[in-house]
């Protein structure tokens, strides 16, 4: 964020407050699996573009991030699942993104799934976000802000989507080429590719925070 | 980080130490720890958040202290507060946020307690040594930086006026950090000197819950309410410059209109100074007391006699207590008045750009500046300025060059005039031009240079 | 008057009986002796000034009340206050004024204290027998007047609202009315209940002095601040009927804009009646409060559970103090039910143009109206027009004849609707319109009747 | 003063307040005459035309009305004597009186001295005077306002001045004829004529208070 961006972003109206839907589970909160709690390693907050909003992550993502010793998060932006709706467009959800990234005990990993990758841009150019993965992105903004406090980027798409406009942006706005997963984009949430991708994804925010 | 007896300097190599683990303090640790570098802050007292802490010794704060400027004008520009707060954050809110900041991003770690800051000099060019007091009596630590980063804040010594007559005065005269929590005003009868936010709002809380309330004030103020139109007064007024200049003034005189009829009508003097030369008083609670009686507006105080106290208008009254809402001097009183440009005409800084030494390339001060806009925001900024500052000059002699010239030429737009009419105004800048300035500044720094 | 057994009924001729010695029974008292009609005015209490004398032991007053609308809408018409006095004058104010009415014009020599009126009742037609009961515990007297002023005002019994499960409440639940100093508010946490003019300025209180302040109100209420465009707010609207009526409407929307958009901002319901249906509550402290989160705005309560307190949204509270600011009940107890139109379905007064008894000639009440201007002038105008009539009928019953159409026909225009949403409201007229109503009467009473 | 005027009036402005020279004598301050105070008679609220407002009434005025046993009261409106400026008018000066006359102990007697008249019956019209006394009245609003209370009115005027077109307006308005003094219009504050003026003037107050 340049301090004109944030200037003008002062002398415009804050989307309208909302009590957001925040979906946590912490690894001290998994009874089954056997969690190493890291308390070093960033916490994680999940947005997807889904109109079940921090539901779709369903039972394997935040499970699965948890179990890996982060805390895991998921947050339906204004309109999505329990959050009410409010006028806003991508402007608002980005701030329902910052909004519940805050509320994270430490500085947050940001995933953003579909159009929700789009917000989570957003929110990554206000709020230093630990690092930003944008998964299956989709409408994404015609300008890619760059993140304040140069946080590491990671993307993937499908196999099928690699060459798409989407991808192409995103590389050409971090510098980053693509992982990809087998499978189509909306088979993210469960399934073996899901754990997969999700796995990857893991290793590598371990990878960074070495 | 081990201990030294006090004879062994330790140097911390390309570690910067930062000085007050309060609102200034705290940003600049985490914009200095975000750019890489190791970071040391030493906090006289044991808690932070400094001035809005009031576990602090020497916290400011009055009764019911909020925030005089709105949410979106005060908090952090990358860490906003939670939106559902109200407009205007209690003291309370603002240490939580402050304590909130810290442990988001892990500030803690690198704050060191109990340390009082003796004395700082310059060693070995650029370089300082730094003298260390533990609060504890143990033996003064010597330690080197490649920089330090002043954020003690300037509302710690209290500036206190004195009348003739007032030391044979019977009453009580406290300063405005003395107050507490309020007590010591209910059912007495009670004089409030200080025309800025602090004396305006205590005089507010008097009006409710002392027997009688006078509020002497020395001169005009620009005096507006918390709302304007509907919204904060800062972000109404703020949002205007959006808009052609022509239309900024029309559009700013009607918002401005009501507010400025009232003061006249209260026969308050016109402020001696453009609206724009400092902050406004900002309270809209204020003008109704007066308007119903409870505040008793009185001039500036000529002498005390006995129990009574004499305006300069001729009139009097025999106040129980006498509350000094005269604001603070700015004192740092750590570092060498040559490298802040403080010369013997005027104890205040004459800083580059409001932020750094004008002797020394990587001493700067942060937050030592009253603007129209909350002072965290401006600290984020000064202190992302400071270190892509600290990390291009190893590195980049060009883009140094360029970046010192421009630093230079904003310093001579915002010389401090040593006209300054109170502590406060002589550290007045007008937001939106130093926020430009400062805008200059960053960009000079993170842009290729021009050829 | 002497003493009289309670058997002999001893009448006062053409006297008239005003009850109470309230700002209302003054201004009665004053413009019948004016007229040249003897007057015996009853108080109960052993002071004048009604509500507003704080020695008064049924006084209504709370901490720090101050008049709602301005001087010059509040004064009466033919003895303004002082103009040095402020825009809104404080109770002690306000009685400091009664008082020195009641000395000018002589008042007090007419005044029975510690006198309660038990009972009147129509005799020989027109006429009044009144009976007296002396506070001292002697037997009642009773008299015979050819006319009966009832001032006793309308604050006297609490209105109380009883809540599920409040008998088992934990806390202390106080009337308004019963708040004394305010001492009991302080370091306290507080819930405040009644979005009336009381209720805001408890509220505001509160803000100031207890360690936390919730404020439930039922309803959207008009909020305005006590200046509007630098002037009294009762002024700078009133002010705008001199203009023509589609400009009016335009200025007044100016002006209401920012109030309007702030009530919207801080998340307040529409009212759920126009502006000029009912006095809009008058404090720009309130907004503020809110806005810096020192008074938490609540819906209704829904019911206590234990030390809890649950409001229909579904939050709670644990408050140690309730203060129900839920305004009084008008209760004309000495005068017969059917005298005063009051039937089954409500216990609200039906009186012509609110004030002549629509069974009795000769039996008026004073100041039984909430409008948006003080009630001290409409009583002065309403007790000019009873002297007049009460004067024009002896003698002149062509001219009564046409007073007596008129006031129909204005009473038509000001039927009390059953459909008031507090009782507040039940009482409420447009100054504006009921002004001119009053003028219309007074008119016929005075010129020649047109033939 | 009809509702209508009072309405009118709380639509205006109200004069800027002005901190007003008021000199009063009361009877227990004569030290050298034996005047019997009396509770029951009004006091008497003087005001002049002349720039020296309340001191225009010299040593004779307040002290003989004080002997007669009445508080006796001058005010100097805006501009006049000790009074500071202030904008207004005869409006203004009208409302200086009556603020004057509501700081007198009891319903007061209102006289008025050549274009103090005119305040002084514009003050009778919003404030009920216990009685309105025009002396050698000059330059009178063009329409004399009807007092309220419905007090007595008297009005003096030189000889010379008795069928002036002032005269035939306070006759026609108050439906009274004069009473004519000798000497001329300024010679009303000291001497014999001032005298013999004042002197009628208390009995005939004393006549209607009786």
């Amino acid at each position: 964020m340049s301090l004109q961006v944030w200037v003008r972003r002062t002398r415009s109206p804050e989307p309208a407050a909302v009590k957001r839907e925040v979906n946590v589970l912490e690894p001290a909160d998994l009874l089954d699996v056997d969690a190493k709690d890291d308390p070093d390693a960033s916490p994680v907050l999940c947005c997807s573009g889904e109109p079940t909003g921090a539901a779709a992550f369903g039972p394997l993502w935040l499970k699965r991030i948890a179990a890996s010793g982060r805390c895991a998060a998921a947050v339906s932006v204004r309109g999505q699942g329990g959050t009410p709706a409010a006028p806003g467009g991508a402007e608002a959800y980005a701030h329902d993104v910052v909004q519940a990234a805050i509320g994270m005990p430490r500085q947050a990993v940001l995933i953003g799934h579909g159009t929700g990758a789009g917000w989570c841009a957003l929110a990554a150019a206000r709020y230093p976000a630990a690092a930003l993965v944008l998964v299956a992105p989709r409408k994404l903004p015609k300008r890619l802000p760059r993140p304040v406090g140069e946080p590491p980027v990671m993307f993937a798409v499908t196999e099928a989507e690699a060459q798409s406009k989407e991808a192409q942006a995103v590389t050409a706005a971090y510098g980053i080429s693509p992982l990809t997963f087998p499978g189509g984009a909306d088979e993210v949430f469960k399934g073996q590719n899901a754990e997969g991708l999700l796995d990857a994804i893991l290793s590598w925010l371990n990878r960074k925070e070495d | 980080m081990q201990e030294f007896s006090s004879q062994a300097a330790y140097d911390r190599g390309e570690a910067v130490c930062v000085i007050g683990a309060g609102a200034s303090g705290l940003i600049a640790v985490k914009n200095l720890r975000e750019n890489g570098f190791e970071v040391d802050c030493y906090e006289r007292d044991t808690v932070l958040g400094g001035l809005w802490n009031p576990s602090n010794q020497h916290s400011p704060l009055y009764p019911n202290t909020h925030l005089v400027t709105s949410r979106s004008q005060t908090e952090i520009p990358d860490f906003p507060m939670p939106d559902h707060w109200p407009d205007y954050p209690s003291s309370a809110q603002m240490l939580e946020y402050l304590q909130s900041y810290a442990s988001h991003f892990g500030l803690a770690e690198h704050i060191w307690y109990g340390s009082e800051i003796s004395h700082i000099e310059s060693v070995d060019g650029a370089r300082f040594e730094v003298v260390v007091k533990p609060a504890a009596g143990s033996a003064a630590r010597r330690l080197r930086y490649a920089a330090v980063i002043v954020a003690t804040g300037h509302h710690w010594v209290p500036n206190l006026p004195s009348y003739p007559g007032q030391d044979l005065f019977r009453g009580t005269v406290l300063h405005s950090s003395q107050l507490g929590d309020g007590s010591r005003l209910r059912g007495k009868s009670v004089l409030v000197v200080g025309g800025g936010n602090s004396g305006v709002d205590i005089a507010c809380e008097a009006a409710v819950s002392a027997s009688r309330c006078a509020h002497s004030a020395r001169r005009g103020y620009w005096y507006l309410p918390k709302y304007l139109g509907g919204e904060p007064s800062d972000y109404a007024l703020a949002r205007l410059h959006s808009r052609p200049k022509w239309m900024r003034r029309f559009l700013t005189d009607r918002l401005l209109k009501g507010p400025r009829r009232l003061a006249a009508r209260m026969g308050m003097d016109e402020p001696d100074h453009a609206h724009t030369d400092e902050e406004p008083v900002r309270n809209g609670r204020y003008l109704e007391h007066v308007g119903d009686g409870s505040i008793e507006r009185r001039p500036e105080i000529a002498r005390f006699e006995g129990g009574e106290v004499v305006f300069v208008d001729g009139t009097e009254m025999r106040p129980d207590v006498v509350v000094l809402a005269t604001g603070f001097r700015p004192k740092l009183a750590c570092v060498p008045a040559e490298l802040l440009g403080v010369d013997d005409d005027s104890p205040y800084p004459r800083l580059m750009a409001r932020m750094f030494s004008p002797k020394a390339e990587t001493l700067a001060v942060a937050g030592l500046v009253e603007s129209g806009v909350g002072v965290l925001p401006i600290v984020h900024w000064q202190t992302h300025a400071i270190s892509h500052w600290l990390t291009i000059r190893k590195g980049d002699p060009e883009r140094a060059a360029n970046f010192r010239q421009q630093v230079i030429s904003e310093s001579d737009q915002y010389a401090v005039s040593s006209s300054g009419i109170s502590p406060r105004h002589r550290l007045a800048v007008d937001a939106q031009e130093y926020l430009a300035g400062l805008g200059r500044i960053i960009d000079t720094l993170e842009q290729e240079p021009v050829k």
